[in-house]
């Protein structure tokens, strides 16, 4: 196994554990959205360009957009 | 190092039920849902995974990696990201109707 | 004109799908009738074709391979569909539910323009889906059709906290299952590098249980087990199916928990048949039945919301259903499917009555509810038989099932006292409201869940709607007709068990002793056509064969 | 179930699942290795229907079921979404906010990006049978190049351009096309998701047959579903308020 991989995958696992552990939902799509950077990146290693694509629009643009803008309703709803 | 990959899969889904057990907002429980899933995601690249081969594209020489692997993780995204969706959805309309996302202020929560 | 009926298993799933189309195209022009003319054609039509394909599984499995990709020389990339009596049964089932539940619906939402017709209709072509499919892939992908409309449809009214509550619960857990599910798919590739079920059940054949495939077998489980709602994962179903809209509840109840069972059926019999010691399979469903049945009667009991009560008597057939199937003997199965259908019909029809007291007195609280429904004449009689029939009151499919599957499960005591404990709160509750049974019952409890602050459903009318006296009526003559009518009972094969146990037929039978091979052996499937028959039933040959697998020759052990 | 008891099945059933995966894992062919028999046979499959994105091929022809159900899956989340946040009984949308101050310099990205992504996505979706990325792709970028307009600060611009309900009914034209496809190869061959348009050349934009077809119209399913999920979420979080 290549050092390179390696090191994609353990980013992957710390970058999950860091979103988890984040408890603040603003911050958390922020986080959520870096985690779907890092998860692109070793897709992109493990030969999967299509799935890199996929993974890159949706998971770190649409959904933590789609977070972002709960958020921001959820917490208009406590006002 | 070769149980690399399938390790970090399983922590990923383990992790993700991890937060949605410790989860004090229901956001952030749908976000631990989507970490969850995406250990299905590693875990099926890599079972498609070849050392030397290369993307299935272009007709590449040589062996390309698993390409329905490939195609089954991009089914899996589409997953996600709607079955995301629909939960926020849901919990736009929870925090309008009872004023709070605390799963444990929640009398009707019971999961 | 006759019909290849291999073009009917794609058509069950396109045909609802088309008429979802049409429908969301049209939702924000046509007129309400026209609307529900579409959806009612639609699940019209969906019923015609799977009771074509029903007829057709008469003389043997269909297999149609999706996109033409039939294999050439035994190997192939495509998707398979098989459907069999089983399979066909819950693909009608789920069409024949949706069309009674349309016709409630025909005077029921009054707001949400076509939308509720749009999600019932993917639904239902994710439950056809779903039945039919051999790809274990495409199992996953149908369960999450299935869920992620049936998540939409339980919250469908917003206004209710509890609704949209029910609603997430429902999807978080039902979710999370489905992952397991998936990587447990994902590691059955790894080892055989196949997705379709009878091709990985030919590669694991004879190859002894390793943790692997046990863990494999134990995840893919979960998710179906949880969309079952089979203890540890029941707690989601009541909040579920009680705060649904009253004509989807009919379908959750009836046939998409069913479902998560009939998913188990399949995948332990043709993906895990040949590896698991079935004594062990039949000793762990068993236990999880039996502790379904007996909680789920017990919370039925204590219920007060009637809508909870159903959804409790659901988990607690469930539980029984499971026990039935767990047998894995022909007459079991046999048995547990006919009761699964009778308990559709039954169900169904209970809730929608339920549905009609909600609208015309604006609760479905008993205590609430007491010697108000004096004046009811169409619930004032159907109730209680509901409640009998669900009982297993003979002449009722339920009562036909039930006895079959007792007996070949040997635990007559627990399917009595389970089911009496449901059809006995559902008694109790129509005796209260309509002849004002007892002294009006005080609220001593707090914890309960009460039912009157239920939001009224529907235009409540004036003069019951002539649609809904005849879903109603149309749900409860066929729980009866499931039972009476010796056919139905022929074509599950309750009444010739014999050709259950012959090999080549579908679900393998488990009770018979299987040579073992030694660690050994090659991992190609060679020894396993004999299995299916391959040898022994020329007449079949042809669409027996589709599903003989040759592997590549350079797979190692 | 109390914050307690749901630990206490937390740790029960992680341990138990965490015990098992472990165990099977361990019995994982190795990370890596030469042994793909399902890509053995899809490799010359794709290939003898001209179509150079293997991933493609599976996705549009061996296995279409499962895309047809991958996108079912979305029509039916996206109605869901937009039905589940539609203004409830006693809420209104609201159309006069203008949300906020942007800076200029992210007004001109804003309206700079949005042509270059239009592009890009249209060439992700029809390219999508012979390089990288698909349908799915495409329609996500292309549903996303319209939302910078929102980025731009321009939501009532963004909200005339996009009448919630054309796209509505753009979604379920595209998805009935999908059937459609389908239907016409059952008609033709027997085979429902038959592939029955010539194949024509490797590497020709028009080849691959029924691919490029199905393609197109998932990439325009998937960008109206996109977009109408997402200018539910910005109603809900801008325009929709109580009315009191």
């Amino acid at each position: 196994m290549t050092p390179l991989l390696v090191v994609a995958f353990l980013l992957v696992a710390a970058g999950a554990t860091v979103v988890v552990l984040t408890r603040e939902p603003g911050r958390q799509a922020v986080t959520l959205s870096v985690y779907g950077v890092l998860l692109t990146l070793l897709f992109v290693l493990l030969q999967a360009p299509d799935v890199a694509l996929s993974q890159v629009a949706v998971g770190s643009a649409v959904v933590p957009l789609m977070v972002l803008l709960a958020v921001r309703k959820v917490r208009g709803g406590k006002r | 190092m070769s149980l690399l990959p399938y390790l970090v899969a399983g922590w990923l889904l383990l992790i993700g039920c991890f937060g949605v057990v410790r989860s004090r907002g229901l956001v952030h429980t749908v976000v631990c849902v989507a970490v969850a899933q995406s250990g299905t995601y590693v875990l099926l690249l890599s079972i498609g995974f070849q050392y030397g081969a290369s993307a299935p594209v272009q007709g590449a020489p040589g062996p390309v990696v698993d390409p329905v692997m490939q195609a089954l993780t991009l089914t899996d995204i589409v997953v996600s990201a709607t079955v995301t969706a629909l939960l926020l959805a849901l919990v736009i309309q929870i925090a309008k109707r009872t004023g709070t996302v605390d799963p444990d202020q929640l009398d009707e929560l019971r999961g | 004109m006759t019909v290849d009926p291999s073009c009917l298993p794609p058509l069950g799933i396109a045909i609802p799908l088309a008429g979802a189309c049409v429908l969301l195209a049209l939702a924000k022009f046509a007129p309400r009738v026209v609307v529900d003319t579409v959806a009612m054609t639609t699940a019209v039509v969906s019923v015609a074709a799977m009771a074509l394909l029903v007829a057709a599984t008469s003389s043997g499995r269909v297999v149609t391979w999706v996109g033409g990709w039939t294999p050439k020389d035994g190997s192939g990339v495509g998707i398979v569909l098989a459907a069999d009596e089983i399979g066909a049964g819950f693909a009608l089932l789920a069409c024949a539910l949706t069309a009674c539940a349309l016709i409630y619906t025909w005077r029921y939402f009054d707001d949400a323009e076509a939308h509720v017709h749009v999600l019932i209709l993917l639904f239902l072509a994710g439950m056809v889906g779903f039945s039919l499919t051999a790809d274990l892939f495409d199992l996953f992908v149908f369960l999450e059709l299935m869920s992620a409309t049936a998540y939409a449809l339980t919250g469908h009214k917003i206004e209710e906290p509890r609704s949209v509550q029910g609603g997430f619960t429902f999807g978080v857990v039902t979710s999370l299952g489905a992952y397991f599910s998936l990587t447990g798919i994902g590691i059955l590739y790894a080892r055989t590098g196949r997705l379709g079920m009878p091709q990985i059940g030919a590669a694991l054949d004879g190859h002894g249980l390793d943790p692997l495939v046990l863990a494999a077998l134990v995840l893919v489980l979960t998710g179906l087990l949880v969309k079952a709602a089979i203890v540890p994962f029941h707690f989601w179903l009541a909040d579920a199916h009680a705060v649904a809209p009253t004509p989807v509840c009919v379908l959750f109840s009836g046939v998409m928990a069913p479902l998560g069972l009939y998913g188990v059926l399949r995948v332990s019999t043709t993906v895990f048949g040949g590896v698991l010691p079935a004594a062990s399979l039949h000793g762990t469903l068993v236990v999880l039945g039996i502790a379904t049945a007996a909680l789920g009667a017990t919370l039925c009991l204590m219920q007060r919301h009637l809508k909870r009560m159903l959804a409790y008597s659901t988990i607690a057939h469930l539980g029984l259903f499971l026990i039935g199937l767990a047998t894995l003997t022909a007459s079991g199965v046999a048995g547990a499917v006919l009761y699964v259908f009778g308990h559709a019909g039954v169900k169904g029809a209970l809730f929608l009555m339920v549905g009609v007291l909600l609208a015309r007195k604006g609760s479905v609280d008993e205590f609430d509810l007491h010697c108000q429904g004096r004046d009811a004449r169409l619930t004032k009689w159907l109730l209680p038989l509901g409640a009998l029939a669900l009982a297993g009151l003979p002449p009722f499919g339920t009562g036909l099932g039930k006895a079959i599957s007792e007996e070949s499960s040997g635990l007559t005591a627990l399917f009595v006292l389970v089911s009496a404990a449901t059809g006995g709160a559902v008694l109790r509750a129509s005796l209260r409201i309509h002849f004002g049974l007892g002294p009006p019952p005080q609220d001593t409890d707090s914890d309960t869940t009460t039912g009157d602050d239920e939001k009224q459903e529907g235009r409540f009318p004036q003069r019951l709607p002539a649609t809904m006296v005849v879903a109603i009526t149309v749900l409860l003559t066929g729980g009866l007709l499931v039972g009476v009518v010796p056919a139905v009972a022929d074509a599950l094969g309750a009444g010739r068990s014999a050709s259950w146990t012959e090999p080549g037929c579908w679900p393998r039978p488990c009770t018979a002793p299987r040579p073992r091979r030694s660690a050994a052996s090659t991992w190609s499937g060679r020894g396993r056509a004999s299995r299916w028959g391959l040898a022994q039933r020329p007449p079949e040959g042809r669409r027996v064969a589709n599903w003989a697998i040759t592997y590549p020759s350079h797979r190692g052990p | 179930m109390t914050r307690s008891a749901r630990w206490i099945v937390f740790w029960l059933g992680a341990g138990g699942v965490g015990t098992l995966i472990v165990l099977a894992l361990l019995r994982m062919p190795s990370f890596g290795g030469l042994v793909h028999p399902y890509r053995d046979l899809a490799v010359p499959a794709a290939v003898g229907r001209s179509s150079p994105n293997i991933v493609s091929s599976i996705n549009f022809d061996q296995r279409a079921l499962d895309t047809l159900g991958e996108e079912t899956i979305l029509l039916g989340s996206v109605v869901g979404a937009a039905t589940l946040l539609r203004p409830s009984k006693d809420e209104q949308e609201l159309l006069d906010r203008d949300e906020g101050r942007v800076l200029e310099a992210t007004k001109l990205l804003g309206y700079l990006l949005l042509p270059v992504t239009l592009i890009v996505g249209a060439d992700v979706v029809f390219h999508g049978h012979l390089t990288p990325g698909g349908g799915f792709q495409g329609g996500v970028v292309l549903a996303t190049a319209v939302h910078l307009l929102y980025v731009a600060g321009s939501y009532r611009l963004l909200r005339r351009l996009r009448p919630k309900s054309w796209y509505q009914v753009a979604e379920a034209v595209a998805a009935g096309a999908f059937v459609v496809l389908g239907l016409v190869g059952l008609l033709l061959t027997g085979a429902f998701l038959a592939n029955v348009f010539p194949h024509g050349v490797l590497g020709d934009l028009f080849s691959a047959g029924t691919v490029f077809f199905l393609n197109a119209a998932v990439g325009a399913e998937v960008t109206s579903g996109v977009v109408v999920l997402l200018s539910a979420f910005l109603a809900q979080a801008l325009s929709v308020r109580e009315v009191s």
